[in-house]
């Protein structure tokens, strides 16, 4: 039982409703040096405002370029005992459902090996176990094999698809977001240990329009239910939340659908659904009553970012509608002719994103053998810059 | 190091039916509707009539796996031993016995983790490493999203606000935390030009990849008393840090002049409104630890000021798209500057092209 | 040549109050309302309750002298002697008497100078110079504008479109009819790189401007057997005719591969939406002199759907965000290509970054 | 009386309702055999499907830089009437309004020295005189600043202003265009006639936001009316227009409303004039019960132009609200301070809106002395690539 570090400043973010992160690596310092150490640090970054950690060189598992992020302190004098302090990504279940039993299984390596300081989970999904020495990887990496994980990706590669947990504990769900997610998890396992991409690929699966998994923000490819046919609508609820008065049908859901194709004249609720856009607002408001059609599918998008370099993306439409259905071959196969295409044009630490921006989609598109339809657009270019192909006429 | 004799790889994760509760393998896809039936508990309601009730607690994210642990006890004590985790770091304990309910929610609040996190709340804020564990980080991560949590509490336990409102925090332009398309985001920011360690170019960096690294073109190749090295056109440097992720050399971090911008507007559901990025409001606050006071007061202000003034449903940017950027301004008594004029690369798109504007 | 011994310069043009009827200048600033009394027929109404009737009249807006002296007489018989054109090429008399209003109309429509125009109606159309008198002329201006024009006629004379609807002409890139804000534009196109006369390189252009002038970097100085002069790169050129216009050895005019696009959707007053650029709905179209009918039709199905379709005072550009692109080319049957989709500066900026679509 | 050439393709444009230009052309050419070759020339350019005009080196007349467009003919043996057919562009008096006294003036002029054919008017807004030999250029300058008029702008230059007839004839005029155009076009004629900018600048003013000269469009200096405080309305008028039924009061104008600002009840109009973002179209249907409020003035935006080079562009707000009052002083201070700035630092055929988007809008307008404000743009900046001027703090 090691003596706590002084962190007085650090010990400021004890006090406050909100649960502590500092008290979480309290938890784990009375057992855990590295712990202890990490509380060191903070205190000395609190007090200088500044970090102190190294980028790592390439370390990780035996045949894995990814799944592991080096890291190391700039004080390892002061700070031995996160002299290294590695993270391990580990490939979380579908849909983040765990029982206590796993978890507890979980927790025992990372007792025997790590800090005992985990994120649950990192922001591509993984589970990811905080802070380790580099001897310890291996058999860290095969006590989880063991108990049925796996590690997730890091560097120019697949990265660890996540999903909402869509038909497992949702209404809306347009197609089963963790069979898709689990598969392609599992079927492209190679391209997710191994990076021999341009840069990173994420996947991301929302179940409907809501896009829980932020998907059209987060992810090279955003995979988004939506539905073909008609809202499926019980005008018997639709009366109840009319008369329960919690909101104002004519101004809160009428009036707030984008393409004003609703209307109610105080009994029933008519959708014009040719004009509906598939938004999700009025069966949000009305869970009871509406629900997404029965015709359903997704939407693939492609080439969503971070800033870096060229200024945040957001997902463009490439497949307007697709049923999502096993063994999922067309997805798969997207995928491949975008990796073979993108592998072989796009720059080092080009996203794919940015690739179909210097490329252009019209390319792109045609490379990858979709036929450019005006769904893919706001509106038709409005510069005369266009590349005739004279060839063709 | 040791390695295993018959080493398995790529067995991929475990199959998440392996962790699913009965009432939802009974269930899966066949949902028919949802309640919440108190903050931070919903009961989903299958064709089949069985309910599923979901209590949503928050955690640090950062978690210990003594904390894991226990949250395994209360799965086991309330929830038949299931539980996941949220896209947002909240757990939920996944409840098939409405008796139950009440109970786990009293353990988590003893236990010190709250319930709450659905409906028109702020729930928890997506965010990063910070000085815990990333190398670029222009500020912490945890505490700063410890300390606006703390503030905004009552927002997590009720359900008051117009519409859902999303924060979330990056450390560095990397943006980890993806905030560039939510209600409030908080962004870590250097704001100068990388300090080049020209002794350690050579040895932990190529000076090709460095130099192309830069969106900007503002580093150039150069040769510093004998060692081939760079140098950076400061006028050009927008402090991005991608040449700092190439090579650990050209350092950024620095205590005077990094710290945190705001940014508001963004979404990513298709509910109502498309998808929208997230807008600069301030542009710059000082580090300010251990509690972030002039952050934690910036966020408040705009919370209630939307809160004050969204229409029922409308999320931030669909309120300010409503009333407009000045009003957004005005409200919020934040200063407009030329900083929050874009002039990177589509900089003219958001110039006001049209007099659509309300006379002042 | 002769040059004048007290020569004037920098005298400006006359002033205006010279040539406004008494009406005008009594009621300057103090117009009340206005109505359109019959179709190319406005009739202005002052505070102090006097008249002014205009009447609006089509020009070809290239007008022999011939034609500007029987203007002048028919001002003369019904004005007073006072008339004015419009920023659309119209010609207006400006009548204080009412009475002479039919007699004016039918004296205008006899000498074949149609009368309408005005509300929501098709007017006159924006255009250029073309083969008349232009040097870089993919088309021909004024004969594709009197072709288009027979065939719409009854929109000028009639005020039955759903709102105003405008249709702009210009014979390059260059644009110099404006036409990226129309309802409706009809562009001329170049499709190939310039057919460059090294010989005329060196007597005709600087090499350095000529470089320069390209916005794509295609051209790139070469010595062509001993000439000074420049090659460009097939690949990179998107025929905008820049550099001809700074260098007339690039020759750009090709009988075989120029030709005209037709775009929509575009506006310019504030009234309900922004003003939009039009966007492009037919990327080429040979020339067909003397009437080109592929481009009469094609204006004319647009013309026809739009009036069909868009509601009361909805301009196209308003009508197409309404039922959105894909409906548009549906009810055209204009094929979506890859050209329609943008690959230049912004063209990021143009992909549907949402799912908010009508699933078909 | 000369022989016509034989146009038998030319001649198709003869037919039809619309008034022809080879009607006019034919017009002139009895009497004008530069018109009489110009025909010839169009009838070869309708057969050979190209033009025949050759760009003209630097012609005009003296101590003018602009005002003429040299061009000649590609084919002088065939059309040696042709063979030189330069342009003059005669800067229209605001508003383009005339007596038949002064036009027949014009006439007489080019009768004797020139074409017999114009155009009424050009594109920028000038009195176009079609076609003349070099020798007659100084001869014609002579006698139309005789009869008191001067030439327009070309090249690189301040372009011929030009303005809707405003006040002359519209009741919503915001400021009196055309004194401002006329009063600007004297004020600055040696810009106008002396080409010393980077690249040509173009001014229209507009009365109110309906923008009848497509300013906002066409101009790289954008005058547009507006107002400050709440529409008028006469409540018995718009009763009328209700009644009257040729339109629907809530479908098209409340309905229509871009910010939704206005409400009927069946009998009265109300808005929120807080709200009215002065699009003008409730104005534009009711111009009996409506009008603009009575604080007037205008917005002033900078930068519209054609695609050459980096696609086309909208004029931008720079300043919201500015009273548009005699001698116009804020107005040509604001006109010199851009100039001096662009003068000084933009590049050779940068149009200043070009210009603006290279420098920066926050640097242009700290430049020339305005205050950034919300109201110049659509939403602040969504990148973090913010160039921080350190000193300043
Ligand atoms: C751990 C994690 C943040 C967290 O606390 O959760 C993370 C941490 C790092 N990210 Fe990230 N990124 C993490 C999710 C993201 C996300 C969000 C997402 O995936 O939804 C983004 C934005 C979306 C995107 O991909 O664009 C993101 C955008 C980046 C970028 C910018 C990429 C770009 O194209 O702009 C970098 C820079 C790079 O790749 O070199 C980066 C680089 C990094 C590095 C590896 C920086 C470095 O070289 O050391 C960080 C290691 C930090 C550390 O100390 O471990 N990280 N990174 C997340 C991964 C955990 C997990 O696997 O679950
Ligand atoms: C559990 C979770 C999915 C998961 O697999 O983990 C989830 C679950 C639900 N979401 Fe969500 N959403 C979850 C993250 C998101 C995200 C992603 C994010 O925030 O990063 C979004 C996009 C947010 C955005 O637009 O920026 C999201 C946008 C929505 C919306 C759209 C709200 C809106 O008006 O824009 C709805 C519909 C609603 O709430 O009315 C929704 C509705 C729901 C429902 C009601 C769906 C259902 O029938 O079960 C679930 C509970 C509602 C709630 O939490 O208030 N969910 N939801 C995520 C919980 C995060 C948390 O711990 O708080
Ligand atoms: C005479 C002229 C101004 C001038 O000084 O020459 C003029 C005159 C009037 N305009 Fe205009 N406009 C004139 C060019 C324009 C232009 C410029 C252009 O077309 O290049 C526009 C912008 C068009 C655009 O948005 O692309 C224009 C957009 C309007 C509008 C807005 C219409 C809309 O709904 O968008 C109105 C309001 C209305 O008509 O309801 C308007 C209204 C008017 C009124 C009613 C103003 C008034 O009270 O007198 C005038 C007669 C209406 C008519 O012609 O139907 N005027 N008007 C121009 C006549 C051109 C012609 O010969 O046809
Ligand atoms: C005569 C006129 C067209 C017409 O038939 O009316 C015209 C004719 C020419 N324009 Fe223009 N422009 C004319 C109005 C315009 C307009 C419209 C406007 O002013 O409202 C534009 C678009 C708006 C703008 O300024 O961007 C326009 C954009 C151009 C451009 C492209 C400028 C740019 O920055 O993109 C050029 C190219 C250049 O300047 O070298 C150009 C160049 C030319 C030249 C001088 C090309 C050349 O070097 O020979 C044309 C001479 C044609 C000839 O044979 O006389 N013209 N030009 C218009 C001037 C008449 C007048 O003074 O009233
Ligand atoms: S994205 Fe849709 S399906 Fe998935 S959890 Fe959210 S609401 Fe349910
Ligand atoms: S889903 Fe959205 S678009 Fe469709 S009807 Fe409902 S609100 Fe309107
Ligand atoms: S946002 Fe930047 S500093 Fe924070 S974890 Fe990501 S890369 Fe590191
Ligand atoms: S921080 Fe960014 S902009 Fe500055 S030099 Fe490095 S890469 Fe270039
Ligand atoms: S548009 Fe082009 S071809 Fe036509 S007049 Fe202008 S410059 Fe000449
Ligand atoms: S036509 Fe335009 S793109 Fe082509 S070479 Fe000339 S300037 Fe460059
Ligand atoms: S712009 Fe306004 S003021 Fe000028 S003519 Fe048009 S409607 Fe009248
Ligand atoms: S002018 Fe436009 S914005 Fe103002 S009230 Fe009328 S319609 Fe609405």
């Amino acid at each position: 039982m090691v003596k706590l570090r002084e962190t007085p400043k650090v010990d400021e973010l004890l006090k406050g409703p909100w649960p502590s992160f500092v008290k979480e690596i309290k938890k784990s310092a009375v057992s855990k040096p590295a712990a202890n150490d990490l509380l060191g640090v903070l205190e000395r970054s609190y007090t200088e405002r500044i970090g102190h950690w190294k980028h790592g060189g390439i370390v990780g598992v035996m045949g894995y370029g990814g799944g592991v992020i080096g890291r190391y302190n700039d004080l390892p004098e002061e700070f031995p005992d996160v002299a290294h302090f590695h993270t391990i990504r580990v490939n979380q279940p579908a849909g983040w459902f765990y029982t206590s039993d796993t978890i507890r299984k979980v927790c025992d390596i990372w007792d025997k090996y790590g800090s005992g300081i985990t994120n649950m989970h990192g922001s591509t999904g993984d589970m990811v176990l905080l802070g380790c020495n580099t001897d310890a990887l291996e058999p860290i990496f095969s006590e989880l094999t063991a108990i049925g994980y796996d590690l997730g990706g890091s560097g120019s590669d697949l990265r660890t698809p996540s999903c909402c947990c869509g038909e497992a504990r949702c209404e809306w769900a347009c197609y089963d977001t963790m069979a898709l997610t689990h598969e392609l998890t599992m079927h492209f396992q190679d391209e997710l240990h191994r990076p021999a991409f341009p840069y990173k690929y994420k996947i991301k699966s929302a179940g409907c329009p809501n896009d829980c998994v932020a998907s059209i923000a987060r992810a090279d490819m955003s995979i988004i239910g939506t539905w073909r046919d008609g809202i499926q609508m019980d005008q018997a609820e639709v009366a109840k939340y009319a008369s329960a008065g919690a909101f104002d049908m004519q101004k809160d859901v009428v009036d707030r659908c984008p393409t004003k194709c609703m209307s109610w004249d105080g009994k029933k609720l008519a959708i014009d659904n040719e004009n509906c856009v598939k938004c999700m607002h009025c069966i949000n408001v009305m869970p009871k009553a509406l629900a997404p059609g029965k015709d359903r599918g997704a939407a693939i998008l492609i080439g969503a970012k971070a800033p870096i370099i060229g200024g945040a993306l957001l997902s463009s439409v490439v497949v307007p509608f697709l049923k999502i259905e096993e063994p999922y071959e067309d997805v798969k196969e997207l995928c491949e002719a975008i990796w073979d295409l993108w592998g072989e044009h796009g720059k080092n630490r080009e996203r794919v994103g940015e690739f179909i921006q210097r490329i252009g989609m019209g390319n792109f598109l045609e490379q990858i053998g979709l036929e450019p339809i005006p769904e893919m657009v706001v509106h038709p270019r409005t510069n005369p810059y266009i590349f005739f192909e004279l060839g063709e006429e | 190091m040791p390695v295993a004799k018959d080493r398995k790889t790529d067995i991929g994760p475990p199959h998440y039916e392996n962790f699913l509760p009965p009432v939802i393998k009974k269930n899966y896809g066949k949902w028919k509707y949802h309640e919440i039936v108190k903050p931070g508990v919903l009961m989903h309601v299958g064709e089949s009539g069985d309910k599923l009730w979901s209590v949503r607690a928050a955690t640090p994210r950062l978690a210990s796996i003594e904390t894991l642990r226990l949250f395994a006890d209360i799965a086991d004590e309330f929830a038949d031993g299931y539980m996941r985790w949220t896209s947002r770091n909240n757990i939920e304990f996944l409840i098939s016995d409405g008796s139950k309910v009440d109970p786990c929610i009293a353990k988590l609040k003893k236990e010190g983790y709250p319930v709450g996190g659905i409906g028109p709340s702020i729930t928890n804020i997506v965010h990063t490493q910070g000085w815990v564990h990333c190398h670029s980080a222009a500020t912490d991560a945890s505490g700063v999203v410890k300390a606006i949590m703390d503030d905004l509490f009552p927002y997590f336990e009720d359900m008051k606000l117009p519409g859902k409102l999303r924060i979330a925090f990056a450390c560095c332009l990397n943006m980890c935390g993806a905030v560039h398309c939510s209600d409030i985001a908080v962004l870590g920011v250097h704001r100068r030009a990388p300090d080049i360690k020209h002794d350690l170019m050579a040895k932990q960096c190529e000076i090709p990849s460095t130099v192309a690294a830069c969106p900007t073109g503002a580093i150039r190749p150069k040769t510093i008393d004998g060692h081939q090295s760079v140098e950076v056109i400061q006028e050009q440097c927008m402090y991005c840090a991608n040449c700092y992720t190439v090579c650990p050399a050209m350092t950024l971090n620095d205590p005077n002049t990094d710290g945190i911008s705001i940014w508001v507007g963004g979404k990513v559901s298709q509910a109502r409104h498309e998808p929208m990025f997230s807008k600069l409001a301030i542009p710059f606050i000082p580090n300010n630890p251990p509690r972030w006071p002039e952050v934690v007061t910036a966020v408040k202000k705009i919370v209630e000021v939307y809160a004050a003034n969204a229409r029922p449903f409308e999320r931030m940017g669909e309120w300010i798209e409503r009333v407009g950027w000045p009003k957004f301004f005005e409200l919020t008594d934040i200063p407009f500057t030329k900083y929050h004029i874009d002039d990177f690369t589509h900089a003219g798109e958001t110039f006001k092209r049209s007099i659509h504007f309300r006379q002042r």
